[in-house]
């Protein structure tokens, strides 16, 4: 099976679906870039290259560079959905939400409720989230549990190129209004990918490490760290599983529960600020339903309750680490 | 005026005459303490919905505001369920989900009233780029406040119309406020500058004037069909009732209500003109009154019998799957 | 002492602060009414009155009806805090936050940290939660966890009009971005209020109720509720602990995780959506700090994962009631 | 220009070329991956930065955009303790918690970069309405790009601040692109126009050309601290590197930008201007060329050596109470 990253899946799922379905655009800031220039078409291609070259297969009509109105532009797409569209719209970091909340939160999300059941908003919104790239404080967040709070929304956090391709071609094929999130630090992550296409249901969470002593549920980049401590942990003779929800809303809540009844302790792995967040979510469910299981405090690993800051150090200090995680490992183990 | 054969004239009248015993009717209604939730009521601002739905088509889009029956009226939604809508009962237009401030059918081209203001633009633009992507010949029309001339939003619509050339036209309903506040106070400059600014084709039209409402609309719909890219329409008008009922307009001058009840009521200087020249009779015009009395007293009588939704529904709708 | 309703204190705080403070000044939509009206100045004072009679002793420049751009307006009162007046800016429904959200989370409430410390951001915003008033999706949120959820903001949820006066004395003369979030079908909830200003300092919850059985943390017009469901239960022989946090950034964590220690058992109440919510953060805090004390499941009652419905039966069944809140108490008294 | 004495010009040639000499070197640092964070350059526009910033005192606010080293340097703020802040080392003057994208020093007037396009804006009406409110005489002034006037939050300000009267100057730079598009595309109609709809009062000056900015802004802060209200001045200018270090401008049509770093320069211009007229002589010009060089690379030398900050620093300054 041919290796991918996930920027190069991004790019052939977008087309491949452009191709299969002529209501499907893609809409967003510079995802062309230089669109009525001199120079030359297809100079950016989004900031991480993931729509480049579709612009060349799918002409300006599909693939819309847009001006710098993230309300206007995400509303568009919601009203085009509403009325036939299929669109793709590009919010180009997860942290400017604050300024088109509303046409997602209130409008999007709301409509088919508000309207009865009489409307159909098949819109997918791709944006980037996460800490890493020295961008500071309005370009670094995590926001997701803002938009799993919302009733009407689908929110999916893929972490593989695998999962990234099955996901995306689903959130562009469903009818309800989808937001995907990247990882910016995750473009170039690789793995196997088919060439043809499949989907990948959401609410199905897929687990990424096997064993028995400790369910770490982690989401995002996320994934990679627990991964990553959970290897270093077995050779200590500590087994976890690692639970990747894949979609945080759906939230495949089945199989968080039943790993946490088979493992007894539970560590929730989150690069977002700790309040209000999908760690305390995933968290409540387990003290509310599967509690009896439960043989230690749940721990939960997430940022400090603090912007991202600038300096290398501090963000890196501002980031779960996997030496983090597995030092909350070793507590639910020693505590119970 | 005189382009319009009697049919396009009772028609135009039936629809101005429906929005405005729905209104009055629901001002009488609410104090009762049966409908639920509250309403923004649309009376005296009749010719403005009538006059521009009146160029639209079954293809043809309809973004409303919060003061949306008259819009929703005049796109073709059906008065009954409206009205069942607005008293919370099964059979309401969106099943008792919405209510007054939500009132949609998608099937109609009518994409919903909004309690956001500003909430309507972008969609307007999307609806629009629909059209244009697909080629279905289509315009989107977004109704807009004063007030909401104010939000971001609004403005980010009109630039994106202007640049993608979207098949839109904006029309901003300037009843002079936006609650209590005056837009002589609240919108600085000119809005028609403004949507010049933004590169839109813009026109004006008297709101209490049916005749040079439909006219302006019909050409800015024309222009905008033809592919010259989005319009704007200035329209001023007023609004006889409150904000909201319940409102006394407290921040009205001295006797500015009954002078504008008096002589801006776009349905008696739409009937006086048409009796006057002879177009239509006070037969004919009387025989539409009954009609809309009997639709309206029948919608009234079927919302206050209708159940109430199962509390099922409580759950249902919000996903298509999950 | 005088007997006063929430809407009557917060207009007395506003007025005594602005007297107390010539750098005070409010601003919102309609919060005068009639601002350059032919007709009558202060026609509104706010859609429910809370501002009402401000423009007579405080006059225009310092009680500014704004046009309908909250984005505007609430980062110009960010602005001016940032520049020396202590501004009060209304939002007047929390749900309008999707339209002005990034002046409030990447602005207010980080300037500070990006600036290094160096800046200082005394902002109270003040707005309306809650359903029941027959309003349908948009007006009748109670988004409090997104803020909650932010660093830098400062959340306050009065219950009573004696709550409401120290706690927005305190958010209006706090140095930090603060936001007070008021109930709708509150502003009548009367109470014995002094006439003479104090504060209650944030981060100390109050504790409503008292019963050695179960904890019932409540958030907003809940802890009515909840006190509503603890009289019941007390005939019945369940004495409840009910804790209002009174703010839910800082959240007083002493007193939840001791009246948990306490009684063992914890109810969460909470009228919000239940993902990523103020709810589960209560939970999960629980679950990881005061675990050993736990005797059973923790329970949660919130509203369902659906926007607000209009239909008052629908809506009422959307609201948590004190039976819902008495059912999960004898569930977690059932449970163990 | 000839009103200017020749400190004057001088202290605005130094401001000059110290933006231009700043950027320049970042763009030669940055490639060797000791800067942690991505930088937008301003070279090209320093005459705007510094012709508007030339004509604040104290007491006035600057509001900037993310391309905000050249509006920080001409309003006050350390160099140094820029380029620490930007190195991401102790002593930057926002404890290297901001970065490029973040710098502010309230104790100058400068409110700050700002990551968010369109951010500023609303700043800048609070700042104005400190001013007036307290009557300290002091205006904002608020930088914004071409691609800025696209957001809501641009023309929400615009309003508020005509609404309120406030004593707030807004100075789009017009540098011909947002990221890669040009604002030719993406800017509907007339931007001077919508000001002028917006009820702002409105100025062009060619941002290549010093003296021009200067008087502009000159007259444009006069007026509104005179107490006229908002104003608005539009300035077309280029920038002479990429969005961000590592764009490779290939939406540039051939020539352009050697078309452009050769025919407008606003530092070339300006040392062509006050040599030809004998007001300032090279060795004037050479001797501020020196000292700046030299700043820079103190400036660059103490930020490669300054200590990182301590990690207890990360929850630091959240909160002031918590
Ligand atoms: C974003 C937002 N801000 C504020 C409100 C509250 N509000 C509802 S209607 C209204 C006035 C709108 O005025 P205008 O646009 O002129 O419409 P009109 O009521 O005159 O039809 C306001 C402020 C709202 N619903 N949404
Ligand atoms: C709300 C928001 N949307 C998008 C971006 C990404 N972005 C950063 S700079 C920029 C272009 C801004 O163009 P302009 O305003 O012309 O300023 P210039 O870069 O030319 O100085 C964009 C789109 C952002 N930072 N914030
Ligand atoms: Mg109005
Ligand atoms: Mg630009």
């Amino acid at each position: 099976m041919p290796r991918k990253t996930i920027r190069q899946v991004i790019t052939e799922t977008l087309a491949a679906e452009m191709r299969r379905d002529p209501t499907v655009i893609v809409m967003g800031e510079d995802i062309v870039g230089g669109t009525g220039s001199k120079g030359q078409l297809d100079a950016w291609g989004g900031p991480f290259g993931t729509t480049k070259g579709l612009i060349a297969e799918f002409g300006p009509e599909r693939v819309i560079d847009t001006p710098i109105s993230e309300a206007g532009f995400i509303g568009a797409a919601t009203g085009a959905a509403l009325t036939g569209l299929r669109p793709v719209a590009e919010l180009m970091f997860s942290d400017f939400f604050g300024v088109c909340f509303d046409q997602i939160y209130n409008q999007a999300a709301k409509l088919r409720y508000m309207f009865g059941g009489r409307a159909v908003t098949p819109l997918t919104i791709r944006t980037r989230y996460g800490a890493g790239t020295r961008s500071a404080s309005q370009h670094s967040q995590s926001p997701y549990s803002v938009f799993t709070h919302v009733p009407g929304l689908k929110v999916v956090i893929p972490t593989s190129a695998y999962d990234m391709k099955g996901l995306l071609t689903q959130a562009i094929r469903d009818d309800d209004p989808v937001v995907v999130f990247e990882h910016k630090k995750m473009y170039d992550v690789e793995d196997d990918v088919p060439d043809d296409s499949y989907t990948i249901p959401f609410g199905e969470a897929n687990i990424t490490h096997e064993g028995d002593d400790v369910t770490i549920v982690a989401i995002g980049r996320m994934v990679l760290f627990a991964n990553e401590a959970a290897a270093k942990l077995e050779r200590e003779g500590i087994g976890c599983t690692v639970v990747d929800p894949r979609t945080t809303s759906p939230l495949d809540e089945d199989t968080i529960i039943e790993c946490v009844e088979d493992t007894g302790r539970l560590v929730v792995v989150d690069e977002a600020n700790p309040r209000c967040s999908v760690a305390t979510d995933i968290a409540a469910l387990v003290a509310s339903k599967a509690f009896r299981a439960l043989k230690a405090p749940i721990e939960l690993v997430t940022a400090p309750h603090t912007p991202v800051p600038y300096a290398p150090d501090l963000e890196d200090a501002y980031i779960p680490s996997p030496e983090k995680i597995a030092a909350a490992v070793r507590r639910v183990m020693e505590d119970g | 005026m005189l382009q319009l054969n009697r049919d396009t004239l009772i028609e135009a009248y039936r629809q101005m005459r429906t929005i405005r015993v729905f209104e009055d009717r629901l001002h009488l209604e609410r104090p009762r303490g049966i409908i639920p939730g509250g309403v923004h009521l649309y009376a005296g601002q009749e010719a403005v919905a009538v006059g521009f739905c009146m160029n639209l088509g079954e293809g043809d889009y309809v973004a409303s505001t919060h003061r949306g029956h008259g819009h929703s009226i005049a796109k073709g939604c059906d008065v009954k369920a409206m009205m069942k809508e607005i008293y919370g009962r099964q059979g309401g237009l969106c099943n008792a989900k919405g209510g007054s401030m939500h009132i949609a059918d998608i099937s109609k081209g009518m994409l919903g009233a909004n309690g956001i203001v500003g909430g309507g633009p972008p969609l307007v633009c999307g609806a629009a780029l629909t059209a244009k992507t697909l080629k279905t010949g289509g315009v989107a029309l977004g109704f807009i406040g004063d007030g909401a001339s104010s939000q971001g939003t609004t403005n980010e619509s009109f630039n994106l119309a202007a640049v993608l050339k979207l098949p839109a036209v904006f029309v901003l309903e300037d009843n002079g406020f936006g609650e209590g506040t005056p837009s002589s106070y609240a919108v600085a400059g000119n809005v028609v500058t403004r949507a010049e600014g933004f590169g839109l084709r813009t026109y004006e039209a008297d709101g209490a004037d049916f005749f040079a409402v439909y006219e302006t609309a019909a050409e800015a719909v024309r222009t905008t069909r033809a592919g010259e890219g989005p319009a704007f329409v200035y329209v001023r008008c007023d609004r006889f009732y409150g904000h909201f009922e319940g409102d006394a307009q407290t921040y009205r001058g001295p006797g500015e209500l009954d002078d504008v009840r008096q002589n801006r009521d776009p349905l008696s200087l739409f009937r006086a003109r048409v009796t006057e020249a002879a177009l239509l009779g006070d037969d004919r015009l009387g025989a539409v009154d009954r009609e809309v009395a009997t639709l309206i007293d029948e919608a009234v009588e079927e919302a206050t019998n209708a159940p109430k939704p199962p509390l099922s529904d409580l759950t249902k709708d919000v996903y298509i799957s999950y």
